[in-house]
């Protein structure tokens, strides 16, 4: 692989052929504020918030779409840069609602963590034309809301690029330009299958998962990686945990399988956990009527008429219907149960459905 | 197909399919096959564009997103008769923006609109490339130059 | 031979070219005369319909020309037509006169225009009842019709020939040599102005690196906006490695004030289809795109039979006049997006998308439509290339200064005498364009500026008056030459409101891709029009031209980052106009409505009521026994009473 | 599952998912993938953007059937018909890997003998595909120079499910198919671990690892393990299992995680096997159509609240990590059998799931290497022979887990119940992409998305039967009936109805028929009679 050495502010680095200015940055520990850039997805260069000082470059190129050269010269915080930056910033929050404080987004709001890092006050520009379009509540997994969008297109390339689908798109242009689906019809109404690829990846609060509205901010939420248990594809995922609840699943970038993307059953079908259909305590038939038992009670039972019927019927008369849906180690102590406590090899599970 | 559904068949759609078909697998067909269709229907109804989708296997969003970018789509039906006004910079030093408010008061509508006659619509154009005449405005295919507020009503006057 | 009409039909049995058996002498053949055509009658009638095609001295024929153009389309030349073939065969001259449409002669204003060849003879203004007089007088009599000729108003003189108008005297056609003189839907009238010559000789006398080694000899740049060396550009895309290379030529001049790429392709299409084949053999391609805006519906046309005639006579197709070049050119008609005249835009626009630019690099030398590598160039670049290559790079280099070579064609337009298209070598002084060629201001008013190269470029000063027009004397100048719209502005226009009305327009047009340009010009027309409202801040100034600097360092495309221009070029010369509308709530142009008032004087007043007649928005009321009154409310601020009135009773504060 | 074991040797998916985006061609057959497996699916799609051709075989026009580049619409059951007649065109036009063939593989004359019985024009017939459409597809399978086989219960759930397998290893090995990147036979597993729980010996036939209960020195391993002696026969499979218990064979069953009312085909048997027990008990999270036949219902945790493993379709082991406690008093599956294992009088002695897992690596050869601690949030894909290994990305190369692949001469044979004058609609059952089988119904949010059955027919049937979109109708089989709500639509084929299983309220297994495959004793969930009618 050839190698370039370059200097960022000031220090000298070493790339290999092929990096961006932003990557080169992110691999020396250099902060660049991005809100456009996904290293999965695309890179559009519209945000243009990663711009960076490159000696003999006319204009404040954008890192992310920059490629490294030898011997070139970047500087990441200068003045130049950091006043631009700021002024994007502020050109974004002129046209932003301020409602921060109920946003669901709070707390990991890419464009409120550099507004803060750059000190806008939301002041510039006050007074001039804002977005009123119409919140999209269409449907119980994804809240829209347009006029938090910063049109930096990344829940469109994640709905093309990750998922093949296209549902989203811009629509109109300049000023006026939106992100929706066609006709600027509210999710419900379009092909979306709820995915939420794009949630995953809107740095700001103009997608949120509907299910976490008001139910946990993200520093008070604990994020266990976990195997999803709806089909044989086995995706990965952040089960969000508040209070010993789980109250919603994030992507979890490193999933082996599927990185960030999810269908709606392992995004949003997570509230099944905290069902009020969940049996809690074990049961026990009277007279035909389930009574709550305890556990002593419903396993003496158990291990009372399994004895008894193996004693007098012989171990193959009990059998046993083990679980696709257990984890292994279950299924293996399901299936031992039955071999060597009970002595039977009657023991199968649906494995076809 | 039977003979009832014959009938019911819109010679617009028969068109709009011999057009799909006539681009069907070829690259950069969408914005020719969305000017054949408004040249066909006059403006782009939804479902023209929900079709025109799946005849080429394009998202109906990104057809949607192609439809709205460009001046020339229109999605709303267009009136008797298109009264383009040039603001091209002759026009506007020449006076275009008092010849065009002189209008929009006449007509009661602003840029896009549609009068609620349906007799005109009224377009804002950039240059329609008869500078020379400034300013000028079109109805139809008929430039008028030279113009002045005082001359609009009579103009106007002429279109049913 | 008798059936043979024009110089396109089958003759001799010597001639063998078709589009499949192509014959490598045919463009020579076309224009220099039968070659091989050995039947002596074949070579008689070729040799006369040659020299009819010519005009040249000799002829028995005069040919009545009758400009096409959209101007003079407008004003109802194709009628005109009607009438004259009419009038001919009623006079019987059916024999010895013809009528030809051309193109544009870029003196729209003076449309429609007639010439009379071979005299020359320059009418303007022709209107349908002056026919009969221009048979009778003139191609019966021989005797000028002396009230169509064109007047100078300055001189008080008639021009008797188009060379005589000022408006031309100095004009240097090169690129518009054919525009108004050929019929444009005729492929034989290309053949007989030398066309093709040019091509013949690249593909058949010259490698394709030399080809491109003459282009950058000759010193041509990109006509379309910054002024890229074409010759440069081309060898960029040859460079590239791929199977599968294109040509666009840009045909959506947007550019609000531009006409220029029209009237080229109106009036002259083949010299754009040329241009697109010397560059594609150059370069190694073998489809070409003009992406034309629908606008132009009858450029489109023109160029469409353009094509279908080079195609027929196999300048387009495979194996083009025997070499193993094969060359194929569509059109894409454009559907109204300023930003497409940007390269990345455009060809996302054929490809199917939106018009929105990608970041560079890659550039689409290297990576254009659909992946491949393409060259770009724009109708006006194209049509200067066949003359580099019929008279050769050094003859073409002759033309202009040491850095801008050959001619620009400038729509000059605005506050100026003579509007038009004008064609002058680079580096023409300003004062020249306006004064000479354009005849000085209209109304007698005073020069106040310049605005040069549309929404991307800037406004100069009447100090700078004698800087020689060329690329790069006006980018120092904070102008550019762009596409070549040059707006004349005088005293009554209100500078603020030009930056206002460019920034209007930018943001219109803006994609809405990247945050500075969709956010940033939004926020930079509202300030301007808190200006032009009165209800500036004294610190607009200054957050505009910070806003300027951001939007012009980062923005993603060429229309971002040039659509400060107007407004910096304003605040570089002409502040003053800004502080007062901000400070004094005044508008020294009288131009700005919000600033304006209009009042009556009622002891000046007649009570004619000539004002109250003319109002467009009946806003004056009065009669003999009241004072006439406008309601101020309801006034749009046109000045029709003020123009209208006699007495000066009508004043303006 | 059984059909690769026999050809290859191994059952499992041979390729892995991140392969997909990178495929050249890929054969979908018997896969509504982007519904059923919609993260696979997505990188289907994501395969086609980046230029991968697509052949779809399906009687519905799935997602995928619209943006295939040939799209077969078979009749449902003549998949071996349909796949021996592509075999027939390779073998025509000497597109097969003859090299691959030589070397790799094991008797190809008895099939190609086979495969000559299926002419196209026969075939079209069968099928009701055109000749041109089957042409196509065998030269893009065929003249590829890598291309992935996918299939799921379309092509299982049928009576001749493992001779559907078999075919679709045939055709691989064919064009030399497989052993490679992007080149393989996968079958999409339906269930999170149903892999799992067949490689954990969930099977009446095999212990862990696939290792034969009837081999006497697969039992001394066990034996010595678990220090009991161990029984030589082989048990019950499920189907068994209900007509035991009606014949009284069977007295007691124990269901863990499972819903064989809703699931199993025709649900009335199943509901009168279960009754006829003298004991049951069943293990869930929800009280399920099952558990309430049951004698005593134990309270389950759901993934969320404990920790293991789960194997993938691509034979990924990865780890389940508890986030909460069980609600309530419910206790972890793996906590209640050992508990219940002590009461029986054999220690359970497992401290924590991984101990468990330690003794699964020790006696399954696949796992051998895998530890929870090497998992962390990359599991470990088998086989993982030792604590070194990095895992299996694809199978078979060089050389089959049997050694030579064995080509199967195939017969085709029509499914066991087909639509007749009584019963004139073949019902089609499969997922969709907002319910996963049951339990999914008890997510609010994907309830309210998606609350009821919309049964999908034809417009021609629905006009002809005067049936309009959204209204309710009646569905009969011979073994019961159910109603449900209707949507005309195009992308079932004139002559079917098809429903999913996940709706309690028109429980399709009612319908369905119960004759199974042979081998698998899969259940022929995809292929039965039926008969509407407007309510």
């Amino acid at each position: 692989m050839e190698w370039l050495t370059l200097t960022i502010d000031g220090r000298t680095v070493s790339v290999p052929k092929g990096t961006t200015v932003l990557q080169a940055c992110r691999m020396n520990n250099i902060p660049i504020p991005t809100l456009c850039h996904d290293p999965e997805l695309t890179a559009t260069g519209s945000c243009r918030l990663c711009i960076v000082d490159i000696e003999g470059m006319r204009n404040l190129p954008p890192s992310c779409v920059t490629q490294a050269t030898q011997g070139m010269v970047v500087r990441t915080q200068t003045e130049k840069v950091r006043d631009a930056r700021k002024t994007i910033l502020e050109l974004l929050v002129a046209n932003h609602p301020l409602d921060c404080m109920t946003c669901q987004k709070m707390g990991s709001c890419d464009l409120a963590k550099y507004a803060y890092e750059y000190q806008v006050t939301g002041e510039a520009f006050a007074g001039g034309e804002r977005r009123h379009l119409p919140i999209d509540d269409s449907n119980p997994f994804i809240l829209r809301d347009p006029n938090k969008c910063i049109l930096c297109g990344k829940c469109i390339r994640a709905c093309e690029e990750v998922q093949g689908r296209g549902v989203l798109d811009f629509s109109h242009r300049g000023f006026n330009t939106q992100v929706g689906p066609a006709f600027d019809l509210p999710y419900a109404e379009s092909e979306c299958v709820f995915c939420g690829s794009c949630v995953s990846v809107c740095p700001v609060g103009a997608l949120t998962e509907k299910q976490m509205a008001g139910q946990g901010r993200p520093w008070e939420v604990k994020k266990v990686q976990t195997t999803c248990p709806f089909c044989g594809t086995g995706c990965n995922f952040d089960l969000n945990v508040k209070d010993g609840k789980v109250i919603g699943v994030t992507s979890n970038p490193e999933a082996p399988v599927n990185g960030r993307a999810l269908c709606v059953k392992g995004r949003f079908g997570m509230d099944m956990i905290h069902s009020p259909n969940r049996l809690t305590t074990p049961l026990i038939k009277k007279d035909g009527e389930f009574v709550e038992a305890s556990w002593d009670e419903a396993l003496s039972l158990v291990a009372e008429k399994l004895g008894e019927i193996k004693a007098q019927y012989g171990a193959d008369s009990i059998a046993a219907l083990s679980s696709a849906r257990c984890t292994n180690e279950e299924n293996y102590l399901m299936q031992k149960f039955m071999r060597a406590v009970i002595g039977s090899n009657n023991v199968d599970h649906c494995a076809r459905t | 197909m039977c003979e009832l559904c014959q009938d019911l068949i819109d010679p617009k759609e028969t068109k709009l399919a011999e057009v799909l078909a006539g681009y069907a697998g070829r690259k950069g067909a969408l914005i020719p096959v969305l000017q054949k269709a408004q040249e066909i229907y006059g403006y782009l109804p939804a479902d023209v564009l929900r079709r025109i989708g799946r005849g080429l296997k394009i998202p109906v969003a990104r057809v949607y997103g192609v439809a709205t970018f460009y001046a020339q789509f229109r999605l709303t039906p267009m009136g008797q008769n298109v009264l383009r006004v040039c603001l091209g910079t002759a026009c506007h030093v020449r006076g275009g923006a008092k010849v065009l408010e002189t209008i929009e008061q006449e007509l009661g509508v602003k840029d896009g609109g549609t009068t609620e006659d349906q007799r005109f619509t009224l377009e804002i154009v950039a240059c329609i490339g008869a500078c020379g005449l400034a300013p000028t405005m079109m109805i139809n295919d008929q430039v008028y130059g030279r113009l002045a507020p005082d001359k609009v009503a009579g103009i106007l006057a002429q279109y049913e | 031979m008798k059936t043979m009409k024009t110089l396109l039909d089958p003759c001799c049995g010597r001639c063998t070219h078709t589009p499949e058996t192509p014959c490598r002498d045919y463009v020579r053949c076309q224009t220099e005369g039968p070659l091989c055509h050995d039947d002596p009658a074949c070579r008689m009638e070729r040799e006369r319909l040659l020299r009819e095609l010519k005009t040249e001295v000799g002829s028995q024929k005069q040919a009545v020309l009758f400009c096409t153009g959209t101007g003079c389309a407008s004003s109802g030349s194709n009628k005109l037509i009607e009438i004259m073939d009419a009038e001919i065969k009623k006079a019987g001259l059916d024999v010895s006169v013809s009528t030809r449409p051309t193109g544009c002669h870029g003196f729209c204003e003076q449309g429609p225009i007639v010439i009379i060849e071979p005299a020359k003879t320059f009418y303007t203004r022709v209107k349908a009842e002056d026919i009969p007089e221009i048979v009778a007088k003139d191609l019966v009599g021989g005797e000028r019709v002396e009230h169509l000729l064109y007047v100078d108003p300055t001189t008080g003189q008639a021009a008797t020939t188009y060379a005589n108008a000022p408006f031309y005297a100095k004009q240097h056609r090169i690129v518009l040599h054919n525009c108004g003189h050929i019929n444009p839907e005729r492929i034989e009238d290309y053949f007989a102005q030398d066309g093709y010559r040019g091509f013949a000789h690249a593909l058949q006398d010259m490698k394709p690196d030399e080809v491109i080694e003459e282009v950058k000899r000759s010193g041509l740049r990109g006509r379309g906006g910054a002024g890229f060396p074409t010759g440069l550009k081309w060898g960029l895309c040859r460079q590239s490695a791929g199977d599968k290379k294109y040509i666009i030529c840009n045909a959506d001049e947007g550019d609000p004030g531009a006409f220029m790429d029209r009237s080229v392709l109106e009036g002259d299409p083949h010299s754009v289809l040329e241009g697109m084949m010397i560059a594609a053999y150059a370069i190694g391609a073998d489809e070409g795109y003009i992406y034309c805006r629908a606008e132009y519906p009858l450029a489109i046309k023109r160029l469409e039979i353009a094509i279908k005639q080079a195609e027929e006579v196999g300048l387009l197709g495979d194996n083009i006049l025997a070499s193993g070049f094969n060359f194929r050119i569509y059109i894409k008609a454009g559907a109204g997006a300023f930003v497409c005249g940007e390269e990345t835009a455009l060809i996302a626009s054929i490809e199917g998308k939106r018009g929105m630019p990608k970041v560079r690099p890659p550039f689409p030398a290297q990576q254009g439509l659909w992946g491949k590598p393409t060259n770009n160039n724009n109708v006006e670049t194209y049509s200067n290339v066949p003359h580099i290559f019929r008279h050769g790079a050094d003859w073409y280099a002759g033309f202009g200064t040491e850095k801008s070579k050959g001619t620009k064609i400038f729509a000059l337009t605005g506050k100026v005498n003579n509007t038009g298209l004008v064609e002058v070598p680079m580096g023409m002084s300003l004062r020249e364009i306006i004064f000479d060629i354009g005849g000085g201001i209209l109304g007698g008013k005073k020069f106040k500026a310049v605005q040069i190269g549309g929404p991307s470029g800037g406004c100069l000063p009447e100090s700078l008056l004698d800087l020689p027009v060329d690329y790069d004397t006006l980018v120092q100048a904070g102008a550019m030459v762009g596409s070549g719209g040059l707006v004349v502005l005088d005293e009554t226009t209100c500078m603020v409101d030009i930056a206002r009305y460019f920034l209007n327009f930018t943001q219109k047009e803006s994609c809405g891709k990247c945050t500075p340009c969709r956010e940033g010009t939004k926020r930079m027309l509202e300030i301007l029009v808190r200006i032009t409202n009165g209800e500036g801040k004294e610190e607009d100034i200054e957050t505009l031209e910070k806003l300027a600097g951001v939007v012009k360092s980062t923005s993603l495309c060429g229309l971002g980052q040039t659509a400060p221009n107007p407004v910096l070029a304003t605040l570089k010369y002409f502040r003053h106009e800004y502080e007062a509308h901000i400070r004094d709530k005044q508008c020294p142009a009288h131009a700005c409505s919000a600033l304006l008032t209009y009042t009556i004087d009622e002891e000046k007043c007649k009570k004619c009521g000539l004002c109250a007649k003319n109002c467009p928005v009946k806003c004056i009321t009065g009669d003999k026994n009241t004072p006439y009154r406008i309601d101020a409310s309801a006034c749009i601020k046109c000045g029709t009473c003020m123009e209208k009135c006699k007495f000066g009773a009508v004043v303006r504060a | 599952m059984a059909g690769l074991a026999i050809t290859f040797g191994s059952g499992a998916m041979t390729n892995s998912i991140n392969e997909i985006p990178h495929s050249q061609v890929l054969f979908v057959i018997g896969s509504n993938t982007t519904e059923a497996h919609p993260v696979i699916g997505a990188k289907m799609k994501q395969a086609v953007a980046n230029g991968a051709k697509l052949i779809v075989i399906d009687p519905r026009r799935i997602e995928l059937a619209e943006i295939a580049d040939v799209w077969l619409r078979l009749r449902p059951g003549t998949d071996i018909a349909l796949v021996n007649g592509i075999m027939n065109i390779i073998l025509a036009n000497g597109w097969e890997d003859k090299e691959f063939i030589a070397e790799r593989t094991e008797e190809f004359d008895k099939f190609r003998e086979q495969v000559q019985k299926f002419p196209p024009e026969v075939v079209s017939k069968l099928t009701g595909v055109p000749v041109e459409e089957m042409a196509e597809a065998a030269r893009i399978y065929a003249t590829a120079e890598r291309a992935q086989i996918f299939y799921t219960l379309g092509i299982t759930e049928h009576t001749c499910g493992t001779d559907n397998v078999m075919t679709m290893a045939n055709l691989a090995m064919l064009t030399g198919n497989v052993g490679k990147e992007n080149s393989g036979v996968n079958p999409l597993r339906g269930q999170n671990n149903v892999q799992g729980a067949c490689d954990m010996g969930a099977l009446p036939n095999t212990f862990p690892g696939y290792q034969n209960v009837t081999s006497p020195t697969a039992r001394a391993k066990f034996e010595e393990a678990w220090h009991v002696p161990l029984n030589p026969k082989p048990g019950f499979m499920i189907p068994d299992m209900f007509e035991a218990a009606i014949s009284k064979d069977l007295r007691a069953m124990y269901i863990m995680g499972e819903d064989p009312v809703l699931t199993d085909a025709d649900a009335n048997h199943v509901r009168h096997g279960l009754e006829t027990l003298d004991f049951l008990v069943v293990q869930n999270i929800f009280l399920s159509e099952t558990a309430k036949l049951a004698d005593v219902v134990l309270p389950g945790a759901s993934f969320a609240e404990k920790s293991g493993t789960f194997t993938n379709t691509e034979r990924r082991v990865q780890m389940v990590n508890q986030a909460i406690e069980p609600l309530g008093r419910a206790r972890t599956d793996w906590e209640i059998l050992c508990e219940l294992a002590g009461r029986l009088g054999y220690s359970f002695d497992y401290e924590s799931p991984a101990e468990i897992m330690e003794e699964i690596a020790r006696l399954t050869p696949q796992y051998a290497g895998i530890s929870f601690g090497r998992l962390g949030t990359q599991g470990l894909q088998w086989p993982v022979p030792n604590a070194e290994h990095p895992g299996t990305k694809f199978l078979h190369e060089g050389k089959f887990s049997r050694g030579k692949g064995l080509f199967m001469p195939i017969e085709y044979q029509l499914p066991d119940e087909l639509p007749d004058d009584e019963y004139p609609l073949l019902l089609g059952t499969g997922r969709k992409l907002s319910h996963y089988n049951v339990m999914t119904r008890n997510s609010a949010a994907l309830e309210s998305y998606s609350p009821e059955e919309l049964a999908e027919l034809s417009p021609e049937d629905a006009r002809r039967l005067g049936i309009k979109d959204g209204e309710r109708i009646k569905v009969a089989s011979r073994r019961g009936e159910l109603e449900t709500r209707i949507q005309v639509t195009d992308r079932v084929p004139p002559g079917m109805l098809w429903m999913t299983l996940h709706y309690k309220e028109s429980p399709v297994n009612v319908l369905t028929n119960a004759a199974y495959d042979k081998v698998t004793k899969t259940y022929e969930y995809k292929v039965c009679g039926v008969k509407v009618e407007k309510l």
